[in-house]
């Protein structure tokens, strides 16, 4: 394979060689299991501690309000099911959750899940640019809501909510409130003493840090009913032997975004930036999402009368890995692989057209205006020969 | 989910793109409100195929199929090339195209019946038109 | 620390060098989402594929029957409540579940919330060897038997099950049958072919293997529900972006396995037989499980007059890292550190005080001889210091 | 859930086990059906704890806490030893010990307080019977 630039920074970022060095440190003999009595467990159970304060540093938490599970999917689920089903034990009528129409499949399958099972879901809209508004939030809220969630950047068009002000909505009116922080933490400032969520989900490998390993931050007091069984790890929240090596490789990338992350923002800002000028000079080419409030990484271009998917395996024959600008409703499931956008830009009312036209370019800390400039001419020259092969750009290509 | 490597190639190299000006016969198929759409145009000299081109708006799998066609059947005897199935087309793809994709092989070779069909269409109006004007003339 | 043996290959193994250096050849950029498009996705995608297929070839199961999880605890969760959950959907009436007296916790609380939840559970109890009696799973079996599970080997005792006839029974009787491998695969044979189980867990960590990875073998044809939800992933019945490098671990891992399970097992054996031939020659020791029907690698040791812990942290303090002979029934949850054993020893008809002063020393396959001999010494050592401490033990300390 | 290095210190190299073979006094507490057991002897010259020996049968913090206790104790004022309070022992053994495992604080000084009892008593027995003796010669 020819080498490659990478610009798909949203669907998972390179490890970070620090993050990689701590990793392969706890590789070496000898491993223990935490929960093992002895020296060596004792030792590998100060490993997890110490990445947990790392973890909460990062995120102006408690130690003790950080629980590690096996990614961003399980924290989501962990969180929205966990609160459910704890609303529902302490009250049997609050079956009512308010959920945007913008969230992660994670989010939103498991309260499509909760749906099914008799809980009502009234989902919020967002506007043009994506965003929620804490008025339609606020109104959402019932006596019977057992939680809201509303993420804090969406991983498609990058735009970041008012969590802030979402998140005292909620605490007002005393309703847990999930934010899904995947693609927010390491990115953005991101300070549960800010931002009064119940629970905020994350994953490393979003942020330069491992793969496999996620957290879940639960607010002192939230009660979060168990959603898996076993050997009572995690506060009994997450059963399971910790994965130890990964664990502390989260805490390392934690310690290095707490003290680069600003860093890496302007960067990725910069050459964000400069790729959006550059794709909008181009005839037919628009920013969707908001263009201020959103993720320092993430262009998401329409991109006028070509189909994405084409237009990602061009520039990927180019030597640049972008992604598609509109997440399969069922990607990774290959028996499913119908054509369909996913909600997002739906709710942003885009056509399935349009939908179909956006591709996602998320740049990251190591990448270089060079790269960019590369990707630029590469990029218009897949847009023009796109549009060449199609008989909806008549006249123009 | 993901291509072979000559399902790339013809993406990004994709063979006889574009439109005959005068073409004799011209056909399309697909969902212009929002799926994806292929056209072929083709032009014939003395029952052969002489020259395909085809556009196609759609994902990868519909672009690499429809310059697959192109190339497969440029220059065939015109029922040998209207007889080309989506087997014959799958064989030039290097193999079956990945779960969900299949319709990509149905919507190149509707769209290059379509082209025949209007060929023929053409040519029997044609022939209508110069049996009239002999029977006329 | 002073430099340890590690004897406690039951709670984890060391991971095996070659399996780190495949796993830190998988850690060095570029990185890719397996659900990424571009040509960096569909090479991580490979990865995935190709470890699938050592992992089936360990098992004797096909690619398509494997499923990447986080670990042994979310294989035995996802398939004891997908089978149950898929059971019921297509039938109300199949709510009552077969579960042994012996399972690991995963397996044993999964099973009690589905009782808490309206299911009724026949719990199979076990010999004085800890063995489960295959006529009676069958005479457990009813028409609403929504699926049985037995492990294959217990995970503190050692005993092994007649899995093979367990698994007809059910067959026979068309129960879905659940088998918790986590202790089995990498000691013993382990294949699917033979064995009719409906679903077998599994985990890299337990064979020299990476931790954070689990694998689910799901026999085609077998319906289970989704008891997680997001992208897709796995079939839809594991969503979350993949751990590329640490399922490339496991990948290598079961393909060493499969070509040194043997010799393994030969050695394992050999230390373990050395080490209950040493610690039995002390009057009051005694060897739990079965005699003849273990695992290689497991030495249980049932030390009158002593209590367990203080054993495990004397041998920890000569230099040797062992485990307790019965698992803490709320093992990592610090909360709950109540001095209760748990149900494996007390199925086996074992009052608490023995219970509570067995060790479990498990061997691997890098030990030595002379690391038993030393083990021997500093044990016996040990429980003469603790006998004399004992009041129990007056007039022979 | 972990101990501290006083505590494993306590508990590899215990100090003062043992049973007095003449105590002065002696008490156990613990359920010895199943549970933890601790037993204390003592020895008393002039109101001082001359020598204190104990054992037990028990988790790590049973058998450490025990020792520490003993060692704390020994060469002090009897009214003084009987003084000494869960918080004093937690002190001695570098701090608070794992939760959920408070107990072997209680389960060592309620031995210690037995033996003083049984101190007492064999002491106001000995006071009794010296009086009464007293009385009656
Ligand atoms: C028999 C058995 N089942 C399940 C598990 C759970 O595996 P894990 O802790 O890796 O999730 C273990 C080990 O802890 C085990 O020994
Ligand atoms: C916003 C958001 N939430 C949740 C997830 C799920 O994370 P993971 O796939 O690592 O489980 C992702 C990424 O895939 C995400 O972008």
């Amino acid at each position: 394979m020819e080498s490659r630039v990478y610009l798909d920074h949203a669907a998972t970022t390179p490890l970070d060689g620090r993050v990689r060095d701590a990793l392969v440190s706890h590789l070496g003999e000898p491993r223990a299991n935490p929960s093992s009595l002895h020296g060596l467990g004792t030792a590998a159970r100060e490993v997890v501690e110490e990445a947990r304060e790392a973890v909460a540093r990062l995120t102006g938490a408690s130690p003790r309000e950080i629980l590690f599970t096996g990614g961003g999917t399980e924290s989501d689920a962990l969180a929205v099911l966990g609160l459910a089903r704890a609303a529902v034990a302490a009250d049997p009528a609050r079956r009512h959750l308010v959920v945007s129409a913008v969230e992660h499949s994670a989010v939103r399958k498991a309260a499509e899940h909760l749906e099914s099972t008799g809980y009502r879901v009234t989902w919020l809209g967002v506007d043009g640019h994506g965003l929620v508004d804490p008025r339609e939030l606020s109104q959402a809220l019932r006596p019977e809501t057992a939680l809201a969630a509303v993420m804090w950047a969406n991983n498609e068009v990058g735009t970041v909510q008012p969590v802030e002000e979402l998140a005292r909505v909620c605490r007002e009116q005393e309703v847990p409130f999930h934010c899904d922080a995947v693609q927010a933490v390491g990115h953005l400032p991101v300070d549960v003493t800010e931002v009064p969520v119940s629970t905020l989900a994350f994953t490393g490998h979003k942020f330069y840090g491992p793969s496999g390993v996620g957290a879940l931050y639960v607010r002192d007091g939230v009660e979060l009913a168990p959603v898996s069984f076993g050997g009572g790890q995690e506060r009994g929240l997450r059963s399971g032997t910790e994965d130890v090596a990964g664990i502390a490789a989260l805490g390392a990338a934690a310690r290095l975004a707490a003290g680069e992350r600003e860093e890496w923002a302007r960067r990725e800002r910069e050459l964000r930036d400069r790729l959006v000028r550059g794709a909008t000079a181009i005839p037919g080419v628009e920013l969707n999402g908001h263009p201020a409030e959103r993720l320092p990484n993430n262009a998401h271009l329409a991109v006028e009368g070509v189909e994405a998917e084409s237009l990602v395996l061009f520039c990927d024959a180019s030597g640049y890995a972008i992604g598609k600008g509109s997440a399969c409703a069922s990607a990774g499931e290959p028996a499913g692989g119908e054509h369909k956008a996913s909600p997002v830009l739906a709710a942003m009312g885009q056509d399935e057209r349009r939908a179909f036209s956006a591709v996602r370019v998320t740049v990251g800390k190591d990448n270089t205006p060079e790269e960019i400039d590369g990707f630029l001419e590469a990029f218009s020259g897949a847009v023009a020969q796109l549009r060449e092969l199609s008989p909806l750009y008549a006249g123009r290509g | 989910m993901s291509y072979r490597p000559q399902v790339i190639d013809h993406l990004v190299r994709p063979r006889n793109v574009g439109e005959l000006a005068e073409p004799d016969g011209s056909g399309e198929s697909g969902d212009a409100a929002c799926g994806d759409i292929a056209r072929f145009s083709v032009g014939v000299r003395e029952n052969v195929l002489a020259e395909v081109r085809y556009k196609v708006y759609g994902c990868a799998a519909c672009i690499a199929a429809g310059s697959a066609l192109a190339e497969l059947v440029e220059g065939e005897g015109l029922l040998e090339a209207a007889r080309r199935s989506r087997a014959d087309l799958e064989d030039a793809l290097g193999g079956p195209l990945p779960e969900g994709k299949e319709h990509a092989l149905t919507l190149v070779v509707d769209a290059l019946h379509k082209a025949f069909e209007d060929y023929w269409d053409r040519l029997a109006g044609e022939v209508l038109v110069e049996g009239y004007r002999g029977a006329d003339g």
